[in-house]
């Protein structure tokens, strides 16, 4: 049983964090482009941020870049949280604006 | 500065005065009775259950004309001539059978009124509280010690009595009439007035003798 | 087999799944809630590449932090409780392709590029190096983030008092 | 550290997971026997007298018998996998975050280089799990207290946070069994212990604002406006029954003495003795640690029985503006004594 499951699982490396790290960025990519709700959106980006330093965790580990790649990924979460913090104070002001926070009925600048 | 620091030091001073007062009570001794193992001690005068001492009782009705609920029955048979009922403890000698005597403790409110009038003092209050039931019917509580066998005894003794009794008066009644009747032939009086004072004297003889 | 593969196959299902949960849901808060375990799962993830501070971090910025603000923004943004908080899909053929094609272009860029890795020794300590790090090298991003940190929590803070003010003239 | 955490028997790490996990249930029956105590002597009452022998000793195994006998109820429109799934991820929030507190001084469950850090982190999920719970109820007095208590823990992280870091910066090291052992020995003024409560003045405010900050991060009175019972109904737990409010109930008194238990190793020494070399060993050094965290415990008790419940502004009002300013300048100034001294 145990050598069954040794042969079909295969020891994770860098590869197999890095394809993690696409999937999410996909699966991110997706919410941010299908969804149109604002917070949504949001969602996603985080998703894609998330993939992001997974690759920059993933290269520091295996790699020659050491712990380089755990500095960016921390300031890559310290920007995360800012943006967090000032995209829902726009999110709250435009939905007190416009009573909706649907990205395609936000449509004042286009003319 | 100076004012937010005053404000600080009455907040925690008041905060550890009011710590002081709950570990004071926290430490100091509970007043909490331990109910069925420690009892309370109950007042002398504590309207708690009603009970009558069914010996002292004669019958008298006082008890419940006195009820402002109406939750006592009382049903009394005169005791017939050939028994003697005794005297109660206070000496009062007892006339009546008690067929019937139930106080329904459901509809009781405890005003103590049922307890003064008592020419015996055989009603009062036990300190016994402890008396829910499960079913209404058991709170009426039935203190005459007379057996339904010997209910019916009494009853028929007293109702024979009553008929002898009866059966007398008439006796009486009639020979009563037939004298008057004979006196009537030999005053040979006008016949309607001297009937009507007859009768007269003799229904305010019987009220006096009632009452 | 190790406790770290069959780790790495939980902890990698798990964030793939919360995370195609959350995209695809229609409710906003189920997607919120699923992006929570996507987050454990990376924080986890961040474990087993012996990055346990990146890890905290993670858990604690994200987890107690933005999605509780998300969550927050979600409650406020929609009409009442009792709203449904469900959210339109659009475009979703041409996203569905595009983020294939990411997906796919990504995968094969990785799994085919001989990447040179080298065998570094199993850190023990990367609270201490990174601190060290942080005051040495990073000095100048580390005094930039937190002014950046600064900056965003005043303009947030401005906006807000701005829509309460508004408000405020609005009644 | 985390390679040993992985590379270890599994037998070994369920057998070491578990002990906490005894201590938590345990100690989850005495305090909320004694919760109940307490309050009973506090207002001259005897408490629970009735089950178990000696002043109701096994009440809490009764009311816990009577818990796993009730109905599970879910209600119609709750969102039923979140709605089952919150107290348990409430739970193992705390629960998890025992891992890293040093029980004696040959026990810790995990002695990994980022201690402190780690366990807020944990902690911090705490607040999620109750929105959870608030928002899965479908219920407006759950999402009330759901929504409260996600506004407080994240506002009360923060003075917790810094008051916390005061100590960091004395001892600079995350590790929690690190900073007990410097704790240890009778030096201050001869005879007092080296806790750090009373290496520093500054360290003793940071103990009150850690204090009061942890009262708010456990929701003990006078802070417990998520579940008040007067106003909410009980907050977020208004909907749960049986044995989920119990997981509920045990994941409050985990959280309330894993956060005792932090300032306890903090700045009361640990598992430290507090007279030097005497009655210390593993033992006896577990005995110390616990006895010092139920006496925080009971402090909290005793708070819950002395003052009253805050308003919602009231409490926001002490974390902003006097917590938050007084924890950060009481940062500066412990770093400047360290420093001077």
């Amino acid at each position: 049983m145990e050598l069954l499951l040794a042969q079909s699982v295969i020891e994770p490396g860098l590869t197999h964090f890095l394809v993690v790290s696409a999937i999410l960025f996909s699966l991110g990519v997706m919410a941010v482009l299908s969804r149109r709700n604002t917070i949504m959106v949001l969602m996603g980006v985080e998703l894609i941020l998330n993939s992001a330093n997974i690759n920059f965790i993933a290269f520091s580990r295996f790699t020659e870049l050491s712990l380089d790649g755990q500095m960016i990924a921390l300031f890559v979460i310290i920007i995360a949280a800012a943006e967090a913090a000032v995209a829902l104070a726009i999110v709250l002001n435009v939905y007190n604006r416009f009573k909706t926070i649907n990205l395609d009925d936000i449509s004042l600048l286009k003319g | 500065m100076v004012e937010a620091i005053k404000s600080g030091w009455i907040t925690f001073k008041s905060i550890f005065i009011g710590m002081g007062v709950t570990i004071r009570h926290f430490f100091g001794p509970s007043v909490t009775l331990q109910y069925p193992d420690e009892r309370p001690v109950i007042p002398d005068k504590a309207r708690t259950k009603l009970y009558v001492n069914i010996d002292d009782c004669i019958g008298c009705h006082l008890c419940a004309r006195a009820c402002p609920v109406n939750c006592i029955y009382i049903d009394t048979v005169p005791a017939t001539s050939d028994v003697d009922l005794g005297k109660t403890s206070t000496g009062n000698p007892k006339r009546f059978w008690l067929t019937r005597f139930d106080i329904d403790m459901a509809k009781c409110m405890y005003c103590d009124l049922c307890v003064h009038p008592c020419p015996t003092n055989c009603i009062y209050m036990v300190p016994d509280y402890e008396y829910s039931e499960f079913d209404r019917t058991n709170l009426i509580y039935h203190f005459s010690n007379l057996e339904p066998a010997m209910v019916a005894e009494v009853k028929e003794k007293a109702e024979k009595e009553a008929a002898e009794k009866q059966k007398q008066r008439e006796e009486m009644m009639r020979k009563k009439a037939e004298e008057a009747k004979k006196k009537q032939m030999e005053a040979k009086k006008p016949p309607q007035q001297n009937t009507d004072g007859e009768t007269g004297t003799k229904s305010d003889k019987s009220d006096n003798g009632d009452s | 087999m190790e406790l770290t593969t069959i780790l790495f196959y939980l902890f990698s299902l798990i964030t793939l799944g919360a995370a195609a949960f959350m995209v695809f849901s229609k409710n906003i808060v189920h997607s919120a809630f699923a992006l929570m375990f996507a987050l454990i799962g990376v924080a986890a993830l961040y474990v087993l590449l012996y990055a346990d501070f990146l890890a905290a971090t993670q858990l604690l910025v994200y987890v107690g932090g933005i999605l509780i603000l998300i969550l927050f923004g979600v409650m406020l943004t929609s009409l009442g409780y009792t709203f449904n908080f469900k959210t339109v899909t659009v475009n979703l053929a041409p996203a569905s392709l595009l983020s294939a094609t990411a997906a796919v272009l990504l995968i094969f860029a990785f799994v085919t590029t001989d990447w040179k890795i080298s065998e570094i020794a199993e850190p023990t300590d990367t609270v201490y190096d990174l601190g060290m790090l942080l005051m040495g090298d990073y000095i100048l991003p580390f005094i930039v983030a937190g002014v950046l940190l600064l900056i965003a929590i005043i303009g947030a803070i401005l906006m807000s008092t701005h829509l309460s003010a508004e408000n405020r003239e609005g009644v | 550290m985390t390679q040993n955490l992985l590379h270890i028997n599994p037998i070994a790490i369920l057998v070491h997971a578990a002990i906490p996990l005894v201590i938590i249930l345990v100690y989850a029956l005495v305090a909320i026997w004694a919760e109940r105590k307490v309050a009973g002597f506090i207002q001259d009452r005897l408490g629970p007298m009735r089950v178990g022998g000696w002043h109701g000793w096994a009440q809490s195994i009764a009311d816990l018998l009577k818990l796993i006998q009730k109905e599970d109820i879910i209600p119609n429109d709750a969102s039923r996998f979140l709605f089952k799934f919150a107290p348990f991820m409430m739970f193992a929030a705390s629960y998890a975050a025992f891992a890293v507190i040093p029980f004696s001084s040959s026990y810790i469950g995990s002695n990994i280089n980022i201690g402190v850090f780690y366990l807020l982190a944990v902690t911090s999920v705490l607040t999620l799990s109750i929105i959870m719970a608030g928002w899965a109820s479908n219920n407006k007095w759950s999402l009330l207290g759901g929504m409260r208590s996600a506004a407080q823990m994240v506002s009360y992280e923060v003075p917790t946070i810094a008051t916390v870091l005061t100590v960091i910066v004395v001892t600079g090291s995350l590790n929690l069994m690190t900073v007990t052992e410097m704790q240890s020995g009778n030096d201050i003024l001869g005879f007092l212990p080296n806790w750090f409560i009373f290496q520093n003045p500054f360290l003793l405010v940071a103990f009150v604002i850690f204090f009061i900050s942890i009262l708010a991060e456990s929701h003990r009175v006078p802070f417990d406006l998520p579940e008040s019972e007067s106003e909410l109904v009980a907050g977020y737990q208004t909907e749960y029954s049986g044995m989920r409010w119990a997981m509920f109930m045990l994941a409050e008194y985990a959280d309330m003495l894993l956060l005792s238990l932090l300032g306890a190793t903090l700045f009361f020494g640990g598992w430290n003795s507090p007279f030097g070399d005497f009655m210390s060993g593993p033992f006896w050094s577990f005995f110390w640690f616990m006895l010092k965290g139920l006496l925080l415990v009971f402090v909290m008790m005793w708070i819950r029985w002395t003052l009253p419940r805050y308003r919602v502004d009231q409490l926001m009002h002490i974390c902003w503006s006097i917590l938050i300013p007084l924890s950060f300048i009481n940062l500066v100034l412990v770093a400047l004594w360290e420093v001077i001294f």
